[in-house]
C-alpha cells in the first residue's frame, strides 16, 4: 500500500475530488497548509508597512491506496490540479506499512 | 421671554432632528456589518472599506450638490430642479418667533445632515449587492454619480415637491424613494457585473457561498433596526405638539412592530420550506418588514403594522429564491429587501391612507425604478468602458481584499480557502 | 398659543420616553452578542437566532395580550388584571391641555414601546442560561408564554397598581421585577434542561467551556451598559421640569457609578481569586453593578450608588461559582447577573428609601421568585412533555448551528471541535 | 405654571446634555473594539479588560475627585485649583426660575457624567498605544493617576477657567484639551514601555504586525464617529433657543463634514502612496477628521469644515509613517489620530475664529503638552520602579491574554502565532 | 521506529489521550483535517440553497514510537476511538528512519 | 529521497526559514499543530474553573530533499529551533519513495 501526499491549489480541491472518487479512491483526508516552492508568495500592505506574506495557502491531500492505483491517481491529480504555473505543487509518494479500519477492526487492503 | 415657547419648540424639533439623524448615520455602520458578515473572509476588508467611504463620498457629495438638487430653492419644473451649491444661511431668531405657517419651525442644518444620512443609505444600498466582485473605486465613482445627482434627481420629484408629490404619490419615509431607489441601482449593477464566479452551476444549480461572520451581520441588523427608528420616525419632521408627539410614538410602536413581525414570519416560512431555521432569512425578514412599513408608518394601527410587516417577511423569502433563479447574485439580499419589501411597502399605503390612490402609487414606483435604473445603469457602463468594474478572475478567486486592500480581515484565522 | 407650554412638555416627556426605549431596544443586540460572544462557535447561530427572534416575539406578544395584562384599564383584583387585546387610542390634545392631576402627560404609544421592550429584556435573560442545548422552537414557544402572561402578571401586581404595590413592595426599574424574574424563569428552564454534556465531571470537578469570540461579549457589555441609561432613565417617567430633569441626571450618573463599580470590584475579586483578571468576571461584574442599582437608582449620592454596585460585583462572582458547584450551567452567568445582583439590588433600597421596608421587600422577591419559577416550571414542563426541551446527543455534539439552523456561524473558521 | 417654559428650558438641555453624554459613554465601545481589532489575538483579552475597566476606573476617579479638580468651586488660583470630593447637591427649581445671568439652566449631574465620559474618552487614547506589551494593572494604576490629577489639572487650565483660558487658548471640545493631551501621555508611556518585540528589524525596517479583526476595528470607527455628535455637539452646552439649536445643528453638521473629508482624502492619499487602499487608513483618516474639527466645530462653514477634516486625514498618514521612522510602536495610530491631527485642529481654529490668535493657540498647546507629557512621564517613571510596566519576553511572546487573563479571546480559531 | 497515524472523530481526542499516556507514549501531534471514507458529509443550508459539506471535521494523530508500543497504541487508539458507526477513522503505519530531538539533538529511540 | 518533519515551536518559524533557503532547500509546507513531548501545556482559566491546554501550538515543517542535504538541514533546524526548553520539538526522517512536480510532471530529485 501507498500513501499520496499531495499539495494543491485550494480551489483545485473540487476539481480533484471528482476524478479520485471515480477512478475509485474510497477515502482521503485534507489538510489546511501553507508553504513555498517555486512559487514565491506575496507582498501584503498594513500601516504602510510592506510585509510578505511568504507561504501560500495550500491544501495537502493524503491518500492512502492499494499499489493498484497509484499510477491513476498521481495522473488524476496531475491532471486537475495543473493550471501550468508556478504554483501547481507537488506530489510524494511513501510506503504504507500497514492500515487498520477503527469502527471494524479490519486491517490491510480491506481496510482503505 | 414671551418668545421662549417658540423658541423651545424650535429647539425640541431641532435636536429631536439630531437625533434622528444619529440614528440614521448609524445605520451606515449596520450595512457595514450586515454585508462584512455576509461576504466571504477574503473580501471582507474590501466591502468595510466600500461601506465606510461610500458614506464619506455620500456625505461630501450631498453637501456639495445633492441637496440643494434634491430641495432646489427655485425649481426650474416638476421634473427638472435647479442647481446650487453648499448650504445657505440658518434660519434667524426673527423669523422664526414671527409665527405664521411658513415660520421655520428647526434648523436648516438639522434638515440637511438628516437628509444626507438618507442619501448614504440609499448608497448602502447597492454595496452589499455587488459585494465580493466589484471593484473599490469604480464603485466609489458610481456612488458620487449616485448621491449628487441620480438619486437627489428622484428624490426632488417626490420629496422636493416635483411631479410624483403633485400626482399624489405617497411615500412616507421612503419604502421607494429610498429604497427601492437603492435596490434598483443595485439592480443595474448586479447586472453589469455578473454573478460571482462559482454561485451558478453549469447545469443552473444554484450554490450556497456562506458568509464568514453570522454574529456580525446579525449585530448589523440589531443596528439597522435601531437606526430605523430615526429613519422612520424623524420622518414625522416635527414632534414639538401633542399630536406630533403622539405621532412620532406611533411611527415607533408601528416601525418595531412590522419588524418583528417581518422577522418571526420570515423565519417561520424560510423553516417551512427549508426544514432549518435560517438565520440569514431571520435577518432579512426584518428588515423587510422596517422596509415595509416605511411608506406608510403612522396611519395604520399596530396589528394592521404587524400584518404589513410580516408580508415583507414572505416577500423577501420568496423574492431571494426567485432572484437566485434568476441569475442575479446578491450576496447580501439587498434588493429582495430594499427592492421587492420597498415594493409592497408603497402598495400597502393603500390599506390604510384614503388619499393614496393605485395609480399613483404605481406610477410614482415605475417612473423611481425606471429612473433609478436606466440612470445608474448608463452611468456604470460608462465606468465599466473607462475603468472596468469588476475583479479579475485571479483576483476574485485569491480575494479582493488582498489585491485591493493590500489586506486581510482575519489575518490570524483564514485559512487557505 | 398659550397652551404650546403643556404641548412642549408632554412632547418632550414623550420624546424622552422614545429614546429611553430605543436605548432599552438596543440592549437586545446586547443580549445577542454577549451571548453570542459566550458559547461556542457550533451554537452561535442558534443563539443568534434565538436572541433575535424572542425579541420578535416578544414584541408581538406584548402587543397583543401582555400590555394589556400588566396595565390593565379596569383590573379585577390586585392578584387577577383583567384580559384586554392590543392598543386603545392615545391620547387628545384637549385632554392634555386640560391639565390637572390625572392629565396625560406623554403619549400612551410611547409608553407601550417602553414597557414592550422591557418584556424582551426579560426574555432575553432566559436564552443566555439554556445556551447550547436547549432548541429554538420550544425556548420560542416558552416565550410566547412568558411574555403573553408570566411576566405581565408579576408586573401587574407591582407596576401596574396589583397587590405588591399595595404592599409598600418598591421595585424602581426592575431589579426583581425585571431582572430576577427573567433569572428565576432562568432558573426553572436550566433544572429542566440540565447542564451541558460535558459541563460537570464524574468526579464534580466543573470544566470550563470557553466562549469563542470574546471581543463581542466585551461589545455586548458595553451595549448593555448604554441601553441601561434608557432603563433606569426612562423609568424615571418623565423629565419635563427641573426638579424631573434632576432626578433623570441623577440616575444616569448612579446607574454609571454602580456599573463602573461593579466591574472593577468584580475584576480585583477575581484577580484575588484566580490570579488572572478574567475578563468574563469584568463583564458581568459592570452588569451585576447595573442591575444592582436598579431597584433604587435615584435616591442614593453617586458614592453610596457606587457603593451598591460594588457588592453586585461581588455578588456576581460567588453566586457564578456556586452555581457550578450546584451544578447548574449557566453559559453566561444570567442567573447571577440578574438574579443574585438584583436579589442585591432589591434590599439595597433599604439603604436609601426610608419608605421601604425588609418585609415588603422580601414579600415581593418571594412572590415573585415563587410565580415565575413556577409558572416557568410548568410551561416548561409541558413543552417538554409535547415536543421536548433538549436537543439530542449528537445534535449538541455536533453543534445546534447545523442541526437547527443548517449553517455554521464562522464557516472558514471553525475547527472540528 | 407660568415657570413652565422655564423649567421646560432646563429639562431640554439636561435632556441634550444626557444624550450627549450616553453618545460619548458609547465611545468607550468604540475604542475597545478599535483596539481590539488592530491588535493580535493573542492580545485581544487583555486590551478588551483595559478598554472596559479604564472607563471603570475613570468614572470612579473622576467622581471621587477628578471633576472637583477639573472644575473647582473655589480655585486657588489659575494654576492651582482646589480639591473637594464627590458631588454636591444640584440646582434648586427657585434658583432656577429665579432667572437672570447667573441661573443654572441644566443639571449639575448632567454636567459631571458628561464631563466624566470625557475623562474616560482622554485615557482610553493611551491604551491602544501600549497595547500589546504595556502590563494590564500598571496601565490601570496609571489611570487611577491621570483620571484623578493630571487630566483634570489641564482641563481646569482651560475648561475650568484656570490661566490658559484667561490667556485666550481657544479649543472648543477638546482637539488639544482632551485629544492631544491623551496622545502626549499615551507618547510618554510608549516611550517608557519601547516597542513591540519584533516590530523594528535591526537594520531600521519596519515590521507590519496586522490586526486580527478588521471588521472589528471598523465597527470602532462608526462607533467613535456617532459618538463624536454627543463629544462636540454636547459641547455647545446648550439648545434650548433658536440661536443655540441652530448652533448644534452646525456642529453636527460640520462633525459629520470633517470625518468624511478625513477619511476620503487618508484612503486616496494612501491609495496613492501605496498603491492599495489601506483600510486601517481609512478609519485613521475618518478619526483625525473628527479630532481636527473639535477646536472650533461652530464657525467653519460645512466646506470649511471638510477642508479641515481633509487636512487632517493628511496629518495622520504621514504622522503614522513618520512615527514608525522614529520607532515609536503605536499599534493603532492613536498618538496620529489624537496627537498629529489634535495639533493641526488646534491651528486651523485660526482660520475660522477671529478672537484665536496664534500664540494663545501654540502657548496653550505647548503647556498642555508639556504638562501631560512630563506629568506622566514621572507617574510611568515610578510604577516602572514598583512594579514594572512591561510584560517579560515570553509573555509577549505567548501573549498577555493567557498570562495576564488566563483566557483566549477566540479558543477556537486563533492558531499557533 | 514507526509513525502511526491516525484519524478519529474530533471528540474522542480527550478518551484517546489517557489510554496512550498510559501505555508510555511520550509525545503526539494533532492536527485538525477533514476527510471522507464510508462517512460520506452532511448538507448545509444557506439563503435556501442547500450544499454539501462533503468533507467531516476530523483529528489526525501522530505518533511516533518504537516497535515495541505499536501493537498495544493501535489497539489503544482503536478501542477508545470506536463508536461502530461510519466515520470512526483510520490508522496508518509507516516506517520511521530516524528521529532527532532538538532540545538536546539526541536521536534514534532515546529521542522519541 | 527523503521526507523531514520537523515540529517546531511557532516563533522560530522566521528563524529557520533563512539558513534552509541558504543551504539550497527549495520548498516546504508548513501546517499549525499542537502536541505535547516533555512540555506538556499550561492552564487557562474561564470563570474560575481551569482547564488545561494540553497541547501545545507547534508548527510542523515538511521538507522533501534529496538524500544529499539531509544532515545539513537537520543541522541547520536544530541550531534555529534551539532554545534548550522543554518544547524545542522534534524532527521526524522518512523515505520518500517518489516525487512528482504537478505544473511540469517531473519526478525524482529534479522535482523536488
Ligand atoms: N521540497 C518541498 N518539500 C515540501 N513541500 C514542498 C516542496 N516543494 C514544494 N512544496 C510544497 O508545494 C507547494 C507548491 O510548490 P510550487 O511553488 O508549486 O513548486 P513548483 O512550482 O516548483 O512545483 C508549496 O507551496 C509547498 O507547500
Ligand atoms: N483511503 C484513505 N486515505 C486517507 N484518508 C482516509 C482514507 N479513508 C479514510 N480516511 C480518513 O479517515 C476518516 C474516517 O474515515 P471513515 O469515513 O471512518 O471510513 P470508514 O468508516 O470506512 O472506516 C475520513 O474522514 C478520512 O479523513
Ligand atoms: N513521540 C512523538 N510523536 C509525535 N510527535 C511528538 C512526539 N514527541 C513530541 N512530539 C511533538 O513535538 C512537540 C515538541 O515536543 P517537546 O515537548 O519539545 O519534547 P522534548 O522537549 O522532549 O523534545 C510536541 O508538542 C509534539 O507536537
Amino acid at each position: 500500500m501507498k500513501l499520496i501526499t499531495a499539495i494543491i491549489r485550494p480551489h483545485t480541491l473540487e476539481e480533484v475530488r471528482g476524478p479520485l472518487q471515480s477512478i475509485g479512491v474510497s477515502g482521503l483526508t485534507v489538510t489546511e497548509v501553507k508553504g513555498y516552492g517555486r512559487q514565491q508568495g506575496h507582498t501584503e500592505l498594513y500601516r504602510g508597512a510592506e510585509y510578505r506574506v511568504s507561504f501560500v495557502p495550500k491544501i495537502k491531500l493524503e491518500i492512502a491506496l492499494d499499489d493498484a492505483l497509484l499510477d491513476q491517481v498521481v495522473e488524476a491529480i496531475s491532471g486537475a490540479a495543473r493550471t501550468g504555473a508556478f504554483g501547481d505543487g507537488k506530489l510524494f509518494i511513501q510506503d504504507l506499512d500497514q492500515v487498520f479500519r477503527i469502527r471494524t477492526g479490519e486491517s490491510g487492503a480491506s481496510a482503505l | 421671554m414671551s418668545n421662549l415657547p417658540i423658541e423651545l419648540s424650535y429647539a425640541l424639533d431641532t435636536f429631536y432632528f439630531l437625533i434622528c439623524a444619529v440614528l440614521v448615520m448609524w445605520m451606515g455602520a449596520g450595512f457595514a456589518m450586515l454585508e462584512a458578515g455576509l461576504v466571504r473572509s477574503k473580501n471582507t476588508v474590501e466591502i468595510l472599506n466600500k461601506n465606510a467611504l461610500l458614506y464619506g463620498i455620500a456625505c461630501i457629495a450631498y453637501l456639495l450638490v445633492g441637496y440643494n438638487i434634491m430641495y432646489p430653492a427655485d425649481p426650474v419644473s416638476g421634473i427638472i430642479p435647479g442647481l446650487d451649491f453648499l448650504l445657505g444661511a440658518d434660519n434667524s431668531t426673527d423669523a422664526v418667533v414671527a409665527g405664521g405657517d411658513d415660520a421655520p419651525y428647526y434648523s436648516s442644518m438639522a434638515d440637511f445632515i438628516f437628509q444626507a444620512v438618507f442619501a448614504a443609505a440609499t448608497m448602502s444600498i447597492v454595496s452589499g449587492a455587488v459585494a465580493e466582485r466589484m471593484r473599490l473605486w469604480p464603485f466609489l465613482i458610481f456612488a458620487v454619480f449616485m448621491v449628487s445627482f441620480i438619486y437627489p434627481l428622484e428624490g426632488y420629484w417626490k420629496w422636493g415637491g416635483g411631479f410624483l408629490d403633485e400626482l399624489g404619490f405617497l411615500d412616507f419615509a421612503g419604502s421607494v424613494v429610498v429604497h427601492m431607489a437603492g435596490a434598483a441601482a443595485a439592480l443595474a449593477a448586479v447586472i453589469l457585473v455578473g454573478p460571482r464566479k462559482g454561485k451558478y452551476g453549469s447545469h443552473g444549480e444554484v450554490r450556497a457561498i456562506p458568509g464568514a461572520n453570522l454574529p456580525m451581520a446579525t449585530l448589523g441588523m440589531f443596528i439597522l433596526w435601531m437606526g430605523w427608528f430615526g429613519f422612520n420616525g424623524g420622518s414625522e419632521l416635527k414632534i414639538a405638539n401633542v399630536e406630533e408627539a403622539n405621532a412620532v410614538a406611533k411611527i415607533f410602536v408601528n416601525t418595531n412592530a412590522a419588524a418583528a413581525a417581518g422577522m418571526v414570519v420570515a423565519a417561520l416560512f424560510a423553516r417551512a420550506l427549508f426544514g432549518k431555521t435560517d438565520l440569514t432569512m431571520t435577518i432579512n425578514g426584518a428588515l423587510a418588514g422596517l422596509v415595509a412599513i416605511t411608506a406608510e408608518p403612522l396611519l395604520p394601527d399596530a396589528g394592521t403594522a404587524s400584518l404589513i410587516g410580516a408580508v415583507g417577511g414572505l416577500v423577501v423569502v420568496i423574492s431571494v429564491l426567485t432572484l437566485d433563479k434568476l441569475k442575479l447574485d446578491d450576496p447580501v439580499g439587498a434588493i429582495s429587501v430594499h427592492g421587492a419589501a420597498g415594493i409592497w411597502g408603497i402598495f400597502a399605503v393603500l390599506i390604510s391612507n384614503p388619499d393614496a390612490t393605485f395609480m399613483a402609487q404605481l406610477i410614482g414606483t415605475s417612473v423611481t425604478f425606471a429612473w433609478m435604473f436606466i440612470a445608474s445603469f448608463i452611468v456604470l457602463l460608462i465606468i465599466k468602458a473607462v475603468m472596468g468594474l469588476r475583479v479579475s478572475e485571479e483576483e476574485e478567486m485569491e480575494g479582493m481584499d488582498v489585491h485591493e486592500c493590500g489586506m486581510e480581515a482575519y489575518p490570524e484565522f483564514t485559512s487557505g480557502k
